[in-house]
């Protein structure tokens, strides 16, 4: 069964699909990844548009507590296998919002990052880089992220629970919310 | 040349009782209600007795003096189904009156409903002219009290427009027949029949003008006809049904024993005489109100009045089916005036059921009569689809009688047909718009409608008949057929039988 | 016995269908390749699509119900019967019912499962992306009936087979050479039936979330990509019936398959997307003027054919 | 008792039975199908060639009634008793405010058109069916729309019968005769020296059949009156109702088959102008539906687009288009039935016919989306279900005359039918289920029953064709031509090629199980709820995203009214409405006559006098 | 046949008298003043009925020793039979008056006017 397993690791890191989540100023570095200058799409890996499709949840830069929110909406709306990429410092430990109120010191309190790429901004290459090492990680079958989600559940929710809290009197006002739209 | 005096019978009879029921009236109310009902009664079986034995056309002489000298009635297949039917359904009103009539002078209703009656069958049997002048002044001064009838001021402002115009009318009548008399000397319509090819004078056109003018009054033809709305809406709805049933009948037969008759030629064809021809004027009035009638009807919102202007229409339609002059013509005008005089006459009744039960006239009121009463509902369906010529009902058989009497005479008549049948298809609109309205709408108020016996009765004997016509026009065909050959062929069919050894031309 | 050639006929069918996912699937790759190299990338390898349909049949979805499950298994199913009516250069698994039209249907039935099964997840982006889809049906359907029907009448038969054996015998015998008017209509239409640039607003993914596929995850996008690379490999291969003369073989039938596919590669790397109502009057504009055009002119030259 | 009057008096009798008992809903609607039942058992005691005639004393004349068993009539026949049983039979659990008795009266009419031999049956029965299906859409759930619908629908109804009784007695003060055949013969005999009087007086009969039809450009009524329709009546208007004008069509189409007139693609030209009539019908049809909310108006309107392919079919009056004009008439009765039937299973339960407002009910009702889904995939004409064989079969014999221009819009037409088939099929079934919908249940146990039928016969009419095309070929035989030849209930012959109907069902079966097989070997999936959806990162709770808001189906084809909105523009019902509306103007005008004042009305008398004797003065 | 043109000053006067009553009839709004008009339309046929009966050279039309009813083969005695109309019309005419009046006067009582062109309903 093993070799199997192996099979499927080794096309599973050939073909990782992407859905970008892009916060802050990150977002900038991924045109010229995708493009003639890097091409990420020559390891298998192209852009997609909804969490249903995609194996690789990038999340490009920091996130409010609000935006912590969707995110983790969104990765729990992918399927398994899922890994998560952490882009830019802000995801490690806050970068310059390190001090901020309402945003997230380090992400993989909340959810598991298989791959943290460090720097402010880190470049194309360290975004390719990034994929060629998860693309490793998988096919070696060590990029279990969302194994550990699901073993580690209640430590998550609890984590995220603590935070989200804080934004329920935002949207409690539902009404005013909803009789704009 | 048959005669059979027993049938005077027919006219003197009504008369006699009606002038006698104050004497019963004086016993019992509910007694002068039964006389009407009683001498209706004997009216339609003295008439049913004629027909099924076969006994008609035959002549009743008075006083043996012969025609043309004397005074007669001459009872041929045209009287009789008129009579038949016009005793029909005075009965069957008379009936409906025995519960409609309560309150008020009931007495004398009665009194003037049976003479009525009794001048329409007069008007409709004599044969001569003044005396159908006569005629037409006694149904028209007891309708003209009928008409004033009722708790309702609009029935005095409809019986006095009725008396105007009526006086009028019955003027140029007079006037009509008095110019013939001074051209033939004789008042006989069988001796004028047979004589007035004779002569060529002008004024004998001039008097045929006068007696259609006259005679279009009666027989609701524009532009004589602006009565018939407000009379016929302010009259209380039995007597409506009576002037509906029973008046524009007898109008109509006057005015084409005249111009068929009298005017006549003999042969298939007839009617002109001198250049002026009288039954092209009679098509064109027709075509004319049928337009006009089925178009006011249209934007009427009040069921009673979209009644009166659709009789209107259809006498224009039974006026145009005379007026082809062919036999299929006048077949087709004898059936249509039957089943126009038995529906139009049942929807005046049940409208007056209706209305007795506390609901307007308006037709928002009709709305959801299904869910109140599903047979008064269906009545006035089957009256109102026969009315516009649908199968299953006697008024389609006449309606294709009309249109295939229209194309054979070809001509500028299938320019008539074509505006009759336009005007049809509006009349269905109306008439199918007060049907929806009884069927879709939920009633604001479910109050079943209880519908006694006295008026049941009348409705259904209407429903059957109308039914029993659409699925065997022999019933009335065949007689149709007869008295349409006693219109076209008016030596062989009338004046012969009068006068057997008149001389012709 | 019947049991036996039922057997037969099954695994050939089978192959069949491998073959042609394969082929779609390598064409694919090949699409992509050559439209990295056109945007002067590397690209990512000829097999790319291989490795993707294996992963997305490998990996976990959500089912919105047996609707959609239904759906899309109905989406997949009659584009693989479709595949069993058509000459595939000599060799058709089922000759006697290669009625055009036919075909033509069964394909839009595997759109209809398709639809109902995206439809059923209750997504709005997926309906926006059917209802864009079917629109543009509407457009390229018809200049493409159009040449249909002028094939038909001049052929004077409704069988691919047939068609494809009146062909025979060369160059000049090839239906391109006879109406090329249609064949061009026909180009047109195909560059929409593959939904691609400027005929992509369906799956347009930036916009709606890639349309119909939105819900769309592991196995049941891998449905949808072997719905895709059948459909490519059969309308180009009708494509090729009907005016490349078919093929003596199977690699010969491919390349031809392949060159109709080159060009719509190509347009599809030049043109920017419509809008969807822009595409829809465009089709109905210059290709069904062509495909008309083109039975007028068959009529002219064959008369009309005697009933 | 003769069967063939039977097949007349046993409706009459079971109407008059229920007008009586129509208190009684439920024995009212039982009396309904055991008519519907009985009258079908006296369908197998007739055979082809019963003849019943009697004489009517009308018109002065012994007018020749009579009833005529041929090929055509017998399909009609036991097509419409077949679907009107089914019907009933569904309309048990039914409480729509359907009148049985209108129903009956409707069933002996639409008999008696089938098979009167004269004439003044044929009228008689035509306005007997016009009127009673008037009454019976009165009874529609929205009153002031359904009394609207219904009078739309007499207005064209009446008028079209006007015509046809016009051109009846043109005809018979002619020959002398009201026997159908005669007159027919006769105007054969007399189509080469007076061809325009000859279609006129066809074309008087053709209007009737137009409106009856709904074939352009008189289907102005059908969206109104079906849309308004009492829930259960609105399958047998549409599926059965219409296919009178189908049969008086083909009263008429012989005509010019033999005849030497100026023809068109070797098309006698009046039926090159009936084939545009019906393609017209067809585009217009499926244009019109894919802009509907309203679920019964789109079906109303994808209707008549089918009856538009009927009549395209039929006009060309060959073996082939007969045969195809046929069966898509028997096709059409049964796939229209079967969508009709689970829409207003449908309506029943959700109260409403906005499409906009449903949504996700398959999940609710299961056995009616898929009989639904199958009743599209037919209408749509995707094999192997009922309605491929008879479109493909229109194509080809649209084809073989190189009429490619109605060819072209007939498939245009096609194709716009898989849109709003789509689109409602969106609409109702898939999508967002409203939380309103809760609590709607599938069907009960009879309305399973039912649907389970039509979809077996969905199914089994779509891979045995021949089991319909058998009687088609009679009836093309009866009309003097060679049918098409039959080689096996499972193949239809078209012109340009023939199919095996089990083949291809057994191919895709095939398929499909292969479909399913490799959809359990892969990857396991999981069942999420509804809400579970890609919302772009909100959370549905936290939006109070209810599920109408996250459904979209209103306007589902918007961008195309920019492209049809110069087509759109042609508004035929504005026509006839500006014309009622004139008409009533008209009439205001002319109540102003009847002011009420006794003067005016004598001034009318003495001026209407005056005027005759100086007319009478001047002509004399 | 009398001819009856020669009475033309009756005739005259016969027609004037119509057509006054037919003026009247028109012109005049008052229920009363109708009825009088139509009154005088009735006595201007009554006086037409007459007119034709009677030529100023007839005789009585009762035959007696010196009345010779018949001069020349020409019937020269007043026609009797219009004397017997006439009393008919006047009669009816009578009939019809009263019963005008007496509508009249229920009509002021109900709609508390005269005037002809106030007699109508709201609803037309």
């Amino acid at each position: 069964m093993s070799e199997w397993t192996e099979i499927v690791d080794y096309f599973r890191g050939r073909s990782m699909w992407m859905l970008h989540y892009c916060t802050g100023c990150g977002a900038i570095e991924l045109p010229p990844t995708m493009t003639s200058r890097w091409d990420m799409e020559r390891f298998g890996i192209t852009p997609m548009a909804t969490p249903r499709q995609a194996d690789i949840l990038l999340i490009t830069g920091y996130l409010a507590i609000k935006t912590l929110k969707r995110v983790i909406y969104t990765y729990e709306q992918m399927q398994a296998p899922k890994w998560v990429l952490g882009f830019g410092s802000c995801t490690i430990n806050g970068g310059i919002y390190w001090d901020s109120y309402n945003v997230i010191e380090r992400l993989d309190k909340y959810i598991p990052v298989d791959i943290y790429i460090a720097g402010c901004m880190p470049r194309p290459e360290a975004i390719l880089d990034a994929f060629v090492k998860l693309k490793e990680m998988v096919q070696m079958g060590e990029a279990k992220g969302y194994e550990k989600y699901v073993k580690n559940y209640d430590w998550y929710k609890a984590n995220q629970d603590k935070v989200l809290k804080r934004t329920s009197p935002v949207l409690k006002e539902i009404e005013k919310v909803t009789k704009i739209g | 040349m048959k005669t059979y005096n027993l049938a005077a019978l027919l006219v003197g009879v009504p008369l006699l009782m009606a002038f006698s029921i104050p004497l019963f009236g004086f016993i019992s109310k509910q007694l002068a209600k039964w006389i009407t009902v009683l001498t209706l009664g004997f009216e339609f079986f003295f008439g049913l007795y004629i027909f099924f034995w076969h006994i008609y056309p035959f002549n009743v002489i008075m006083g043996n003096w012969v025609p043309p000298f004397g005074e007669n009635l001459y009872i041929g297949p045209f009287a009789t189904v008129l009579i038949i039917l016009v005793s029909f359904v005075g009965l069957m009103i008379s009936i409906y009156n025995l519960w409609s009539a309560n309150h008020g002078d009931v007495v004398h209703f009665a009194l003037l409903f049976l003479m009525f009656v009794g001048g329409s069958i007069g008007l409709i049997s004599t044969g001569d002219i003044f005396n159908i002048f006569i005629f037409m002044e006694i149904t028209g001064i007891s309708s003209f009290a009928l008409a004033a009838y009722g708790p309702e001021r609009r029935a005095l402002g409809g019986a006095f427009k009725y008396l105007v115009i009526s006086s009028i009318g019955s003027t140029l009548y007079l006037f009509g027949v008095l110019l013939i008399y001074t051209q033939l000397g004789t008042l006989n319509i069988a001796e004028i029949a047979a004589r007035i090819s004779q002569t060529t004078s002008g004024l004998l056109t001039f008097a045929g003008i006068l007696l259609v003018a006259g005679l279009a009054v009666e027989a609701e033809l524009f532009p004589f006809n602006g009565w018939v709305p407000d009379t016929y809406t302010g009259a209380v709805n039995p007597v409506s049904a009576t002037l509906s049933g029973i008046g524009s009948v007898g109008g109509i037969y006057v005015l084409f024993r005249i111009l068929m008759t009298v005017f006549g030629k003999d042969g298939n064809f007839v009617s002109t005489y001198g250049n002026m021809d009288l039954m092209a004027l009679v098509a064109i009035l027709g075509s004319a109100t049928v337009v006009i009638g089925e178009l006011s009807a249209l934007v009427q919102k009040n069921v009673k009045k979209m009644l009166a202007y659709s009789s209107m229409a259809q006498m224009g339609l039974v006026a145009i089916g005379f007026s082809i002059g062919s036999k299929l013509g006048a077949y087709a005008g004898v059936f249509q005036l039957v089943n126009h005089s038995i529906a139009k006459a049942m929807m005046f009744l049940i409208l007056g059921v209706i209305v007795s039960f506390g609901i307007g006239e308006h037709i928002e009121d009709m709305k959801g009569l299904w869910y109140k009463s599903p047979f008064l509902t269906l009545a006035f369906t089957i009256g109102a689809l026969s009315l516009l010529g649908l199968p299953l009902f006697g008024g389609f058989w006449s309606k294709f009688a009309l249109v295939d009497a229209s194309i054979q005479r070809g001509g500028w008549y299938d320019f008539v047909i074509a505006i009759v049948l336009f005007a049809s298809v509006v009349e269905a609109f109306y008439y199918l718009r007060i049907v929806g309205y009884m069927f879709t709408s939920k009633p604001t108020s479910t109050d079943k409608i209880k519908v006694s016996i006295s008026p049941a009765v009348p409705i259904v004997a209407f429903s059957i008949l109308i039914v029993a016509i659409g699925i065997f026009p022999q019933i009335v065909g065949g007689i149709s057929w007869n008295a349409a050959h006693e219109l076209t062929d008016k030596m062989g069919g009338y004046v012969l039988n009068v006068i057997p050894t008149i001389v012709g031309h | 016995m019947v049991i036996v050639e039922f057997l037969i006929k099954l695994s050939q069918g089978f192959g069949i269908g491998a073959l042609a996912l394969a082929t779609g699937l390598l064409f694919g790759g090949i699409g992509r390749k050559i439209m990295a190299r056109i945007q002067r990338r590397y690209g990512p390898p000829f097999t790319q699509n291989f490795m993707d349909l294996f992963k997305l049949l490998s990996k976990g979805s959500v089912s919105h119900g047996w609707a959609f499950d239904l759906g899309l298994v109905a989406g997949f199913a009659p584009m693989l019967a479709a595949l069993m009516f058509l000459p595939i250069g000599p060799f058709t698994l089922l000759p006697s019912d290669s009625s055009l039209i036919m075909i033509v249907y069964l394909m839009m039935m595997a759109y209809l499962g398709m639809a109902m099964g995206v439809l059923a997840s209750g997504n709005p982006n997926s309906a926006i992306g059917m209802s864009r889809a079917l629109m543009l049906m509407v457009g390229y359907e018809v200049p493409f009936a159009a040449v249909i029907f002028s094939v038909y009448l001049f052929s004077k038969t409704g069988y691919l087979t047939q068609i494809v054996t009146q062909q025979a015998g060369g160059f000049m015998n090839w239906n391109i050479v006879k109406m090329p008017l249609g064949f061009l209509a026909t180009e047109i239409a195909l560059q929409g039936m593959l939904g691609e640039k400027p005929f992509d607003q369906a799956i347009a993914p930036a916009e709606i979330a890639s349309g119909p596929m939105v819900e769309l995850g592991g196995k049941y996008l891998g449905f949808g990509m072997i719905q895709h690379s059948v459909g490519l490999f059969l309308e180009t291969g009708i494509v090729v019936d009907l005016f490349l003369g078919g093929a003596p073989n199977f690699w010969i039938f491919i390349a031809k398959q392949f060159v109709l596919y080159f060009i719509v590669i190509l347009v599809d790397a030049i043109l920017p997307r419509l809008r969807i109502h822009e595409a829809t009057s465009f089709f109905w504009k210059l290709p069904l003027f062509l495909g008309i055009l083109q039975a007028v002119i068959v009529i002219i030259q064959g008369g009309v054919l005697n009933v | 008792m003769n069967s063939l009057l039977a097949l007349l008096i046993v409706p009459v009798i079971g109407s008059a039975a229920a007008a009586v008992l129509q208190r009684y809903r439920l024995v009212e609607r039982l009396i309904t199908f055991l008519t519907f039942s009985v009258t079908f058992l006296f369908l197998f005691e007739i055979k082809i060639g019963d003849i019943l005639t009697w004489h009517l004393d009308f018109l002065g004349k012994n007018l020749e009634m009579g009833l005529q068993i041929t090929p055509l009539s017998i399909f009609m026949l036991y097509m419409t008793i077949a679907f009107g049983i089914v019907l009933t039979f569904y309309n048990l659990s039914e409480r729509s405010k359907m009148k049985g008795f209108l129903l009956l009266l409707t069933l002996a009419a639409s008999n008696w058109i089938f098979m009167s031999t004269d004439l003044i049956g044929f009228f008689f029965a035509w306005e007997l069916m016009g009127w009673s299906s008037i009454l019976m859409i009165f009874g529609g759930k929205r009153e002031e729309e359904s009394r609207h619908g219904a009078l739309y629908y007499a207005m064209m109804s009446i008028g079209g019968s006007y015509s046809m009784l016009i051109g009846i007695f043109l005809l018979s003060n002619l020959t002398g005769t009201f026997s159908i055949q005669s007159n027919v013969s006769y105007l054969t005999l007399i189509l080469g020296l007076h061809p325009w009087w000859v279609l006129g007086i066809v074309s008087l009969f053709f209007v009737a059949f137009m409106v009856k039809s709904g074939i352009f450009p008189f289907h102005t009524w059908v969206p109104h009156t079906y849309g308004e329709a009492p829930d259960g009546f609105v399958p047998y208007l549409s599926s059965v109702m219409s296919k009178y004008g189908v049969y008086g069509f083909l009263i008429f189409l012989p005509l010019t088959s033999g005849a030497h007139v100026p023809s068109v693609l070797g098309l006698a030209w009046p039926n090159y102008v009936l084939l545009w009539f019906g393609s017209v019908t067809a585009v217009a049809g499926s244009v019109l539906a894919f802009m509907q909310d309203d679920v019964k108006k789109l079906f109303a309107y994808s209707s008549f687009s089918n009856l538009g392919f009927i009549l395209a079919a039929i006009a060309l009056f060959t073996p082939i288009g007969l045969t195809a004009g046929m069966f898509h008439a028997f096709n059409h009765l049964l796939f229209n039935g079967a969508i009709f039937i689970t829409v207003i299973a449908v309506i029943s339960k959700v109260g409403t016919t906005r499409m906009s407002e449903m949504g996700g009910i398959w999940q609710k009702m299961p056995l009616t989306f898929l009989t639904f889904f199958v009743g599209i995939a037919a209408a749509a004409g995707i094999p192997p279900f009922a309605g491929f064989g008879s479109k493909w079969m229109i194509f080809q014999a649209m084809i073989s005359h190189g009429l490619i221009f109605a060819t072209v819009l007939l498939f245009f037409a096609s194709i716009a039918s898989f849109l709003y088939l789509m689109r409602a099929f969106h609409a109702i079934f898939l999508g967002q289920l409203s939380h309103k919908y809760d609590n709607v249940k599938e069907v009960s146990a009879i309305g399973k029953i039912t649907e389970v039928f039509l979809l077996g016969a969905l199914i089994f009419f779509g891979i045995l064709p021949g089991f319909v095309l058998d009687p088609i070929n009679s009836i093309v035989n009866s009309f003097g031509l060679k049918p098409l030849p039959t080689s096996g209930y499972e193949y239809i012959n078209g012109f340009f090629s023939s199919i095996n109907m089990v083949s291809i069902f057994i191919v895709v079966i095939v398929t499909f199980i292969f479909g399913f097989a490799l959809f359990a070997v892969v990857a396991k999936h999981k069942k999420v709820p509804q809400e579970d959806n890609y919302t772009a990162g909100q959370i549905p709770q936290d939006w109070n995203l209810t599920p109408e808001m996250y459904q979209f189906s209103y306007d589902f084809y918007e961008p195309m009214d920019k492209e049809l909105a110069p087509f759109l523009k042609v508004k035929i019902d504005g026509f006839f409405k500006g014309f009622g509306e004139s008409v009533e103007y008209i009439g205001e005008a002319i109540k102003e006559i009847f002011t009420g004042n006794v003067q005016i009305y004598t001034y009318l008398a003495v001026g209407g006098l005056v005027i005759f004797v100086i007319a009478g003065w001047v002509v004399w | 046949m009398i001819d009856f043109l020669q009475n033309w000053i009756y005739l005259t006067g016969s027609m004037a008298l119509v057509g006054i009553g037919l003026y009247i009839v028109l012109t005049n709004t008052n229920i009363f003043r109708i009825i009088v008009g139509l009154n005088i339309i009735d006595s201007g046929t009554n006086l037409f009925i007459v007119t034709i009966a009677w030529h100023p050279k007839s005789v009585m039309p009762i035959y007696t020793a010196t009345n010779n009813l018949v001069v020349n083969g020409h019937v020269i005695s007043a026609d009797p039979l219009p004397q017997s109309l006439v009393l008919t019309a006047i009669v009816i005419g009578l009939g019809t008056t009263a019963l005008a009046l007496a509508i009249a006067v229920k009509i002021y009582q109900k709609y508390g006017t005269l005037d002809v062109r106030k007699i109508k309903e709201e609803d037309r």
